[in-house]
C-alpha cells in the first residue's frame, strides 16, 4: 500500500499539489481559524484572480519570454475601465451596458499591451524581459499620470457584483478562472497553436524551419497574457469597487514565482496549465496561512523563503533521490 | 551602391550603445547647461557606481544562463549589518570587511542549493529574496538606521581627485573585465552559460564556476550596497527593494543576454548603469514633471534596446557572411 | 597493449545498450567500429571518455585498471574524444574553443592571464595540421559544420593524446578533407598513437583501420584483422545481419521536362555569387561541391532561412514573392537541412512530435486547428519506422536519447510525412548506416516514383553518382560545371569541384 | 502574539516603509497588550488587493476588532464592508474612508492641513529673514494618497509667499532613499542656489542631509548658509535634528495619541460601549521656537532615546 503509493508519487507530476495538501493539513491543526469555511472561500477567492493572470504568464514562458508588465496591464486597465464605467466621468451610459463597455475595455487594454510586447520582441527582434520591463515602467507610469494618482470609483453596481455573483451557484471569479484554464488547455494540448507554442520555447530555429508561424504564436501569447491580466483587473477592480493606478503593483514575484514554482521552465517549452494552478495554490495557501498563524511580518518573510525552499528540495530530491546522499 | 549604404549604416550602429548614451547626454545638455558640467557628469558616476557594481556581479551569473533575485536583500543585510556593528562599538573597517563576508555566504547559499540539490537558480535566489529581506528587518526592527559621520567620509571622499565610489567602481569593473576577458576561468564562464552539458563533457569544472559567480555576485552586492551607504549615510526597510531588476536591466541594455554565454562588463554593463542613471538625472536637472519620469525612462530605454537590437539583426547577417568586413 | 575492454555493460534505466563488449587496441594501431545505428559505439567510446559510467565491466589502460571518474581524467590520461555531436561552443573564438580547458598562460603581477598571442600561434599550429583555414579569432557561430567538424579535430590533437578516439569525424566532410584526415592519422599512427575510428563509410574503415570490430545490438560479433581476408560484404552482413544486394536500387523513372523550381541569377556575396539552375518534376539533382562551396547556402536562401541580395526563385513558372518555409512548407516545399541537432530536433520533444511538427496543419480541424491525434500519430509512426528507426518508445523518449544516425532519421521521418513535391535534402545520410542508407535511397526512389523531385546536396559523390538524374558542381559560389547521368564522369566532377577553387587561390 | 483569552485584535498595515508606520504598530501593539488583547498582524507592501485579502482572513478567523492603515481613501470600502457584515468592529488609521456609508472608527490626522501648516511656518521664516528663496520638495510615491496630499499642502501654502519664494525642484522619489540622494544632489547641482527643502516625510532626510554635507551647505539654524530646511512626521531623526538646531520645521503626527484613541474605541465597540467614532488628531507643527513646549510630545523623541 504505502510502497504503491509511493511509487505513484514518484512518478506523477502533481507534486507540489500533494506538498499543498500536506501544508493545508499542518496549517489547519496549527493554525486558529485555518480550516473553516469562510477561510476556504477567502482561498478560493484570493486563488481566482492569481490563477487567470498567471496562466497568460505560462503562456508566455512557454515561449521562452517573460511578461513583467502584467502589473501595468492591471494597472492601467484598471483605471481605464474604471473611468468608462464611472458615474463620475459623466459618460452617461446606463450601468449595466457601461458595465459591458467597461469590461471590454479593459480587455482590449490589455490585448492592447499585449501587442505592443509580442511585436517588439517578434518583429523588432528586443529581448523579452526589456521590452516588457520598459513597457511596465510606462504603462504604469502612464496611469499614475493619466489619474493624476487619484482614484476612479462610483462604479456601476452591476460591476461591482462581479466578484461577489454567481452562475448556477458557482461564483463569477471562479466561472472565470475555470473559462482562462480550460481555454489554455485546450489550445495547449489539442491544436496546433499549441504544439507550436511548445516548438517555439524548445527552439526557435527548428520550429521556423518546421512550418511554425513563430512571430504570430509568440504574439498571440503576449496578447493572451494581456487579456488574462486585464481579466485579472476586472476581478480586483470590482473586488475593490475601485479603479487604482497602482493596482497589482506587487504581484509580479508572486505570478512568475508561482509559474516557476509550479515547475514551467523560464527558458520555454515546458510547462502545464495545471502545474501553474497547483503553484498559484502554493503560493496562496503560504500567503493565507502565514497570514492567519500571527507572525511578524519579519518573521512571515523567512518563513515563506524557507518553505519556498523545503517544497523545491522535495521536489528535486523526488525526481533525482540520488542527491539526498 | 546599395551595399556601400547599408554597410555605412551598419558601422554606425556597431556602436550603438555608446552612440546612444551620447544622444542622450547631448539631449539633456542641451536642455540645460548644468548637465554638462565636470561636477554633474561626476555625479552621474557617483551616482551609477552602486547600481554598476550589483550589475557587474549580475553579469557573471547571467552569463551563466543563472538569476539571483537576491542581490536586493543581500544589499539591504549589507546595510543592516555594518549599521548594527558599528552602533555597538565595531570600527569602521571591521564592519565593512565583515559585510563583504555576510554578502559572499549569502552568495555561497545560494550557490549551495543551486549546485548541490541542482534547483533552478529563479527559485532558490526567490526564497533567499524573502528571508534575506526578512532576517534583514528583523536585525534592524523594521525601522531605519542612520549610522555614523565615518560612513558618510568614506563615501564623500576623494582619493587623487576620484571620488571614493567611482574608485571602487573602476576596481571592480576592471577586474571583473579582466576575469572574464582575459583568464581562463572567465572564458569557461561563457563556455558554461553556452551549454552546462557541453562544458561538463569537455571536462570543466562546472559546479566551481557556478559556485564562483554566485559568490562573485553576493560579494558585488554587498559592496554596492556599501557603496550605496556610504553615500547615504542611513539604512531603510526598504533599502535595496527593487535592485535585482534595475540590475538585470543595466546588464541587459549593455548587451548581456539572460540565456547565458553572451556578454560583457566593459563596456556593456557600465555603460547600462550609467544610461540609467543618467535619465534619472537629467530628468531632475532639467526639472521634469515627477510624472512624466517613469514615462519618459520607459521609452528612451525602449528606444536602445530597439536600436541596440536592429543592430545587431545587422550583426547577424554580415557575420554569416564571413570575417571579410 | 595500450588499451583493453572486458565485458562492458551499460544500460539506461530499463534499456541494455551494451551486452558486455569486449576487444583491445594497440599502440600505433587504428581499429575500425562498425555497427549499425543505434549499436552502441557512441555509448562505448563515451564510457572511455569519462562521460558515462558502465554498469559493469572493466577497462585497462596499459595494463591498469581504468576507470574515468570524468572526462577530465580521461583527458589528463590522454584519452581525446571526437564526438559525434561536436562539442564546441559557438559563442566563443576558434582559439578559445581550442583551448578553453586549457589555455596558455602568462603571469602578470601574480596573476594568470591568457596568453592571447601564444594561443593564436599555438591555435594556428594545430588548425593547419587539420587544413583549415581560418582566423583563430572567429567566432565559432559562424563557422560551416565541416569547418566545426575540422576544429573539433584539431581540438583532440591539442592534448598531445596517446589514444585518440574519432566518433564519425567525415560526416561533414567532403572526400577532400577526408584525404587530408587519413594522412593525419597515419602519420599519427607512424608516432605510436592508438586510434579508434568509428565510421559508416566502410571503405574509409577498411583502408584506414588495422583491425576492425563489429557491433550489433550492443554485442561484439565479429573481429577482422588486416590482411586476414575479409570482404565489404561480410563486414555489412555482420553489421547488419542479413545480405543486402544492390547497393543503390534501381530506379526507372525518367524525368519529366516541365521545371518544377527555377532559381535565377541568385546571389549573396561573397558565398553565393549568381547561382542559376532548374530542378525538373520527377528529377533528383545532385549537388556536389567541397566545404564552403555554397551549396548549403543557395538552399537557405532559397528556403528564406538566409536573405539574399539579388536573384530570383520561380515555382510551377511563377515568381515567388514570399520566401519562408510555412510559404514553402504549405506550397509542398521541404528542407533537411545539414545540422541536425540545432535546425532539425527539438531535442526534448519525444519521437512522436518531431515528425509530426511539419505536418500538424495537414492534421487539423479546419475549425479551430483541432490536431486529429490519432491519425498524425499513427502516420507519424508509420513514417519512422519506414526510415528504421530504432528507439524505445515514439511517444515517451526524447530524441535527444537517440544514436546519432537515429536522430537524423528522425529529421527525415518528419520531411517526408509532409508528402513533399520537392524534397531538398542537405547531407541526408549523414551518420546513417549502410542498412539504413538503402532504405532511405528506396524511400527518396518512391517519392520520385509518385512524381516528386529531389534537390540531393551531398559530400559524397558515390551517393550522387548512384542517386542523381543530374548532378550540378558548385565552387566558390558558382555553379562550375554540370553532368547529366549519362556522362557522369567521377574525375571531371572532382575536376570542376577543385579546378577553380585552385585558380582562385592563386589570383 | 502570545494565545491568551482575551480578544484578539486583526492588524492591517499597507506597508512600514516609514519609521513613522513601525512607531503605529508598536503603539497599537503595546495598546493591545495592556488591554489584556492579543493580536495578528500583517503587512500588506502597498498592494490595496493583498490587504483585503489579509483582512478577509482575518475575518474568517473570527478575530474580535480590526486596525487597519489602509492603501487608500477608496480601496478601503470594500473592505469596512466585509467587516460589517462580518459584524465585526473596525478602525482606519491614517486614512479618512472617502464614503461615509458603514460603521467604523477612524483616526486620522489631517495630512493636508498638517503639510500645508508646517510650510506656512516655513514661509513665515523665509520672510521675517527676507531675501529671495529658491525652494525644493521630495516628493514621495505617487501612488501613495498621503504623499500627494503633502505635495498638494506645500503648494498651497506657498501660493502665499510666491513672492519670495519660488518652485525650482519637485524630485519624486517614490519613497526611496537612494533616488532621494540622488535627486536632490542634481536637483542642487541645477539650481546651486536652493535654499528651501521641505521633504514629505522625515525619513527622506538622511538624503537630504548626505547631499547638503556634500556641498559644505549643511549648517544650523543662524548660519548664513543655513537652507531652509522643513519636514514631515516627527521621527527620531528630525527630532534630533531639531534638538540640534538644523532642522527649522517640522509637522508631527501625534502617534500615541492616535493609538492610544483607536484602541480604546475598538474596544468600546467590541464591549459593546458608546465608542468615539471619530478621532481627529490635530497634530502639531513643531520649530525651533517651540521646541521646549511640544519635543516631548514628539514620537520620535521615544525613538531617539532608545
Ligand atoms: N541516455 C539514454 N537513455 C536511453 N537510451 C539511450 C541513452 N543514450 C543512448 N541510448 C540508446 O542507446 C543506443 C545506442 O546508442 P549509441 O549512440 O551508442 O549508438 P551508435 O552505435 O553510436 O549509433 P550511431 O551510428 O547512430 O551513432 C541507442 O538505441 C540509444 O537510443
Ligand atoms: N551556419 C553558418 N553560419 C555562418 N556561416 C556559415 C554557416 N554555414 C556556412 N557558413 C559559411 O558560408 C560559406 C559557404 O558555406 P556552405 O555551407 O554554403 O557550403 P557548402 O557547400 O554547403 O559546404 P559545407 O556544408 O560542406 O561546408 C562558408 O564559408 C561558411 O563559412
Ligand atoms: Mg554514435
Ligand atoms: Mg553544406
Amino acid at each position: 500500500m504505502i510502497a504503491q503509493l509511493k511509487e505513484h508519487y514518484q512518478k506523477s507530476d502533481n507534486s507540489i499539489l500533494y506538498l499543498c495538501v500536506l501544508y493545508y493539513i499542518v496549517m489547519s491543526f496549527i493554525t486558529p481559524g485555518f480550516f473553516s469555511l469562510g477561510n476556504n472561500w477567502n482561498l478560493l477567492f484570493n486563488l481566482m484572480p492569481l490563477v487567470i493572470v498567471s496562466i497568460g504568464q505560462t503562456c508566455v514562458m512557454l515561449t521562452g519570454g517573460i511578461d513583467l508588465s502584467i502589473t501595468s496591464t492591471i494597472a492601467l486597465s484598471s483605471v481605464v475601465g474604471a473611468s468608462f464605467m464611472s458615474s463620475d466621468s459623466g459618460l452617461g451610459f446606463n450601468p449595466s451596458v457601461s458595465t459591458f463597455i467597461g469590461i471590454g475595455v479593459m480587455l482590449v487594454v490589455g490585448a492592447a499591451i499585449g501587442l505592443v510586447n509580442g511585436v517588439a520582441v517578434t518583429k523588432l527582434g528586443m529581448p523579452a524581459f526589456m521590452v516588457t520591463l520598459t513597457t511596465m515602467m510606462f504603462f504604469s507610469g502612464f496611469a499614475v499620470w493619466l489619474t493624476e494618482s487619484q482614484n476612479i470609483y462610483n462604479l456601476p453596481d452591476s460591476f461591482l457584483r462581479i466578484s461577489s455573483m454567481s452562475m448556477r451557484d458557482v461564483p463569477i471569479p471562479v466561472v472565470a478562472a475555470l473559462g482562462v484554464m480550460l481555454i489554455a488547455y485546450f489550445i495547449l494540448n489539442t491544436t496546433v497553436i499549441g504544439e507550436w507554442i511548445y516548438a517555439v520555447g524548445l527552439n526557435v530555429k527548428v520550429a521556423r524551419i518546421s512550418g511554425v508561424n513563430v512571430d504570430g504564436t509568440i504574439i498571440s501569447c503576449y496578447v493572451f497574457c494581456g487579456v488574462c491580466a486585464a481579466l485579472g483587473a476586472v476581478l480586483y477592480t470590482s473586488r475593490l469597487e475601485t479603479g487604482s493606478p497602482i493596482m497589482g503593483q506587487n504581484i509580479l514575484l508572486d505570478v512568475i514565482g508561482a509559474v516557476v514554482i509550479g515547475g514551467t521552465s523560464l527558458f520555454g517549452g515546458k510547462g502545464k496549465v495545471k502545474w501553474t494552478l497547483f503553484g498559484v495554490l502554493f503560493i496562496s495557501l503560504l500567503d493565507n496561512g502565514l497570514n492567519l498563524i500571527g507572525l511578524s511580518y519579519f518573521l512571515i518573510m523567512i518563513v515563506k523563503g524557507l518553505v519556498i525552499l523545503f517544497a523545491a528540495i522535495l521536489n528535486v530530491l523526488k525526481e533525482r533521490p540520488s542527491l539526498a546522499s | 551602391m546599395k551595399v556601400i549604404q547599408a554597410r555605412s549604416i551598419r558601422k554606425v550602429l556597431d556602436h550603438s550603445t555608446l552612440i546612444l548614451f551620447a544622444a542622450i547626454v547631448i539631449t539633456f545638455g542641451f536642455l540645460s547647461s548644468q548637465f554638462f558640467t565636470f561636477q554633474n557628469l561626476s555625479n552621474i558616476l557617483i551616482q551609477s557606481s552602486s547600481l554598476a557594481i550589483i550589475a557587474t556581479g549580475m553579469t557573471f551569473v547571467l552569463l551563466t544562463a543563472g538569476i539571483d533575485l537576491s542581490v536586493g536583500s543581500t544589499m539591504f543585510l549589507a546595510g543592516v549589518v555594518s549599521a548594527k556593528m558599528v552602533a555597538w562599538g565595531s570600527p569602521l573597517w571591521l564592519a565593512c570587511v565583515t559585510v563583504l563576508l555576510v554578502g559572499t555566504l549569502y552568495g555561497l547559499v545560494n550557490a549551495f542549493f543551486i549546485y548541490r540539490f541542482k534547483i533552478i537558480p529563479f527559485i532558490v535566489t526567490l526564497a533567499t529574496f524573502y528571508v534575506g529581506r526578512g532576517f534583514g528587518l528583523f536585525l534592524s526592527e523594521t525601522r531605519a538606521m542612520n549610522l555614523p559621520e565615518g560612513f558618510l567620509k568614506i563615501g564623500s571622499v576623494s582619493i587623487l581627485g576620484i571620488p571614493f565610489p567611482v574608485l571602487v567602481l573602476g576596481v571592480v569593473i576592471l577586474s571583473a573585465h579582466l576575469a572574464l576577458s582575459k583568464t581562463q576561468f572567465g572564458r569557461q564562464i561563457y563556455a558554461v552559460g553556452n551549454n552546462a552539458e557541453k562544458a561538463r563533457k569537455a571536462g570543466m569544472p562546472v559546479d566551481r564556476i557556478l559556485l564562483s559567480v554566485y559568490l562573485i555576485c553576493g560579494f558585488c552586492a554587498a559592496l554596492g550596497g556599501l557603496v550605496a551607504i556610504a553615500q547615504l549615510g542611513a539604512v531603510s526597510p526598504t533599502f535595496g527593494k527593487q535592485s535585482e531588476f534595475m540590475a538585470i536591466a543595466a546588464a541587459i541594455l549593455g548587451g548581456t543576454s539572460l540565456f547565458g554565454g553572451k556578454g560583457n562588463v566593459f563596456p556593456g554593463t557600465l555603460i547600462g548603469a550609467v544610461t540609467i542613471q543618467s535619465i534619472q538625472n537629467g530628468l531632475v536637472i532639467v526639472n521634469a514633471n515627477p510624472y512624466l519620469y517613469p514615462l519618459i525612462t520607459g521609452a528612451v530605454i525602449f528606444l536602445i534596446v530597439l536600436i541596440d537590437s536592429l543592430r545587431h539583426m545587422q550583426e547577424v547577417k554580415s557575420r554569416r557572411l564571413g570575417a571579410s568586413f | 597493449m595500450l588499451l583493453e575492454l572486458k565485458e562492458i555493460k551499460k544500460s539506461f534505466g530499463q534499456v541494455r545498450v551494451l551486452k558486455g563488449v569486449s576487444f583491445t587496441l594497440e599502440a600505433g594501431k587504428v581499429l575500425g567500429l562498425v555497427g549499425e545505428n543505434g549499436a552502441g559505439k557512441s555509448t562505448l567510446m563515451n564510457i572511455l571518455g569519462g562521460i558515462h559510467k558502465p554498469s559493469s565491466g572493466e577497462v585497462f589502460l596499459e595494463g591498469k585498471a581504468f576507470a574515468p571518474q570524468g572526462p577530465t581524467v580521461s583527458l589528463n590520461s590522454g584519452i581525446a574524444l571526437i564526438h559525434q555531436e561536436l562539442n564546441l561552443f559557438p559563442n566563443l573564438t576558434v582559439f578559445e574553443n581550442l583551448f578553453v580547458k586549457n589555455f596558455p598562460r602568462k603571469s602578470v603581477a601574480g596573476i594568470k592571464l591568457i596568453d592571447r598571442r601564444a594561443a593564436i600561434f599555438r591555435a594556428k599550429e594545430l588548425l593547419e595540421q587539420v587544413g583549415l583555414d581560418i582566423e583563430p579569432d572567429r567566432i565559432v557561430e559562424s563557422l560551416s559544420p565541416a569547418q566545426r567538424q575540422l576544429l573539433e579535430i584539431a581540438k583532440a590533437l591539442s592534448s598531445s593524446p596517446r589514444i585518440i578516439i574519432f566518433d564519425e569525424p567525415t560526416t561533414a566532410l567532403t572526400r577532400h578533407e577526408s584525404r587530408r584526415l587519413f594522412s593525419l592519422i597515419n602519420d599519427l599512427r607512424s608516432n605510436g598513437i592508438g586510434m579508434i575510428y568509428i565510421s559508416h563509410n566502410l571503405e574509409d574503415v577498411i583502408s584506414l583501420s588495422d583491425d576492425i570490430a563489429v557491433l550489433r545490438d550492443g554485442e561484439f560479433i565479429n573481429g577482422y584483422t588486416k590482411g586476414g581476408g575479409y570482404s565489404l560484404g561480410s563486414i555489412i552482413r555482420d553489421m547488419v545481419g542479413r545480405d543486402m544486394d544492390q547497393f543503390f536500387p534501381d530506379r526507372d523513372n525518367i524525368p519529366r521536362t516541365d521545371h518544377l523550381l527555377e532559381v535565377k541569377n541568385l546571389g549573396m556575396a561573397p558565398i553565393v555569387n549568381g547561382v542559376s539552375f532548374v530542378a525538373k518534376k520527377g528529377e533528383v539533382l545532385g549537388f556536389y561541391g567541397l566545404v564552403g562551396a555554397g551549396r548549403s547556402e543557395v538552399a537557405r536562401c532559397i528556403y528564406g532561412l538566409d536573405s539574399f541580395e539579388y536573384g530570383e526563385v520561380l515555382w510551377n513558372g511563377m515568381r515567388v514573392k514570399t520566401l519562408n518555409p510555412a510559404a514553402w512548407i504549405s506550397r509542398g516545399v521541404a528542407f533537411l537541412t545539414e545540422d541536425r541537432r540545432e535546425e532539425g530536433l527539438l531535442l526534448d520533444q519525444s519521437i512522436e512530435k518531431n515528425v509530426a511538427l511539419a505536418s500538424l496543419g495537414s492534421f487539423a480541424s479546419a475549425f479551430l486547428r483541432r490536431i486529429k491525434r490519432k491519425d498524425i500519430n499513427s502516420a507519424a509512426k508509420k513514417k519512422a519506422e519506414a526510415t528504421r528507426v530504432k528507439c524505445d518508445s515514439f511517444d515517451g523518449q526524447a530524441t535527444s536519447t537517440l544514436s546519432g544516425g537515429n536522430q537524423q532519421k528522425i529529421v527525415l521521418a518528419k520531411w517526408l510525412l509532409t508528402d513533399p513535391k520537392l524534397l531538398i535534402l542537405d547531407e541526408p545520410t549523414k551518420g546513417i548506416d549502410v542498412g539504413a542508407k538503402h532504405d532511405i535511397y528506396e524511400l527518396v526512389n518512391e517519392l520520385v516514383g509518385n512524381g516528386s523531385s529531389v534537390l540531393l546536396i551531398s559530400s559524397e559523390l558515390e551517393e550522387l553518382l548512384g542517386m542523381c538524374d543530374r548532378i550540378l558542381v558548385m565552387n566558390r559560389g558558382r555553379i562550375s560545371a554540370e553532368f547529366a547521368k549519362d556522362v557522369f564522369n567521377r574525375e571531371a566532377i572532382l575536376e570542376s569541384a577543385l579546378h577553380v577553387m585552385e585558380e582562385a587561390i592563386g589570383a | 502574539s502570545q494565545e491568551k483569552n482575551g480578544p484578539v485584535i486583526g492588524i492591517s498595515f499597507e506597508t512600514l516603509q516609514a519609521e513613522y508606520w513601525v512607531a503605529s504598530l508598536e503603539s497599537i501593539k503595546a495598546e493591545c497588550e495592556r488591554n489584556g488583547a492579543s493580536y495578528i498582524e500583517s503587512v500588506a507592501d502597498g498592494d490595496a488587493n493583498r490587504q483585503f485579502e489579509q483582512v478577509s482572513n482575518f475575518i474568517s478567523r473570527r478575530v474580535d476588532g480590526i486596525i487597519i492603515a489602509p492603501k487608500d481613501a477608496h480601496t478601503v470600502i470594500p473592505i469596512i464592508k466585509a467587516a460589517n457584515k462580518a459584524n465585526i468592529p473596525i478602525a482606519i488609521y491614517n486614512r479618512v474612508p472617502v464614503e461615509n456609508s458603514g460603521e467604523y472608527i477612524t483616526v486620522v490626522a489631517d495630512n493636508y492641513e498638517i503639510a500645508k501648516s508646517a510650510v506656512d511656518h516655513m514661509g513665515r521664516i523665509a520672510r521675517e529673514k527676507g531675501g529671495e528663496y529658491k525652494a525644493m520638495i521630495l516628493i514621495g510615491d505617487l501612488g501613495d494618497i498621503n504623499a500627494i496630499n503633502r505635495r498638494k499642502g506645500f503648494e498651497d501654502a506657498l501660493v502665499e509667499y510666491s513672492d519670495i519664494v519660488e518652485l525650482v525642484a519637485e524630485v519624486p522619489t517614490e519613497w526611496n532613499q537612494e533616488k532621494a540622494l540622488a535627486g536632490v544632489t542634481n536637483a542642487l547641482q541645477a539650481n546651486p542656489d536652493i535654499n528651501f527643502i521641505f521633504s514629505s516625510s522625515d525619513f527622506l532626510f538622511p538624503s537630504i542631509v548626505s547631499a547638503l554635507k556634500n556641498l559644505d551647505k549643511y549648517h544650523p539654524v543662524g548660519h548664513e548658509d543655513h537652507v531652509l530646511l522643513g519636514g514631515f512626521d516627527g521621527d527620531a531623526m528630525a527630532y534630533k535634528m531639531l534638538m540640534e538646531g538644523y532642522l527649522d520645521v517640522d509637522g508631527v503626527q501625534d502617534v500615541h495619541f492616535e493609538c492610544v484613541e483607536a484602541v480604546q474605541s475598538i474596544f468600546d465597540m467590541i464591549e459593546g460601549k458608546e465608542a468615539n467614532m471619530r478621532i481627529r488628531d490635530p497634530g502639531f507643527v513643531i520649530h525651533q521656537g517651540n521646541i521646549d513646549e511640544f519635543a516631548g510630545r514628539m514620537w520620535g523623541a521615544d525613538f531617539a532615546s532608545e
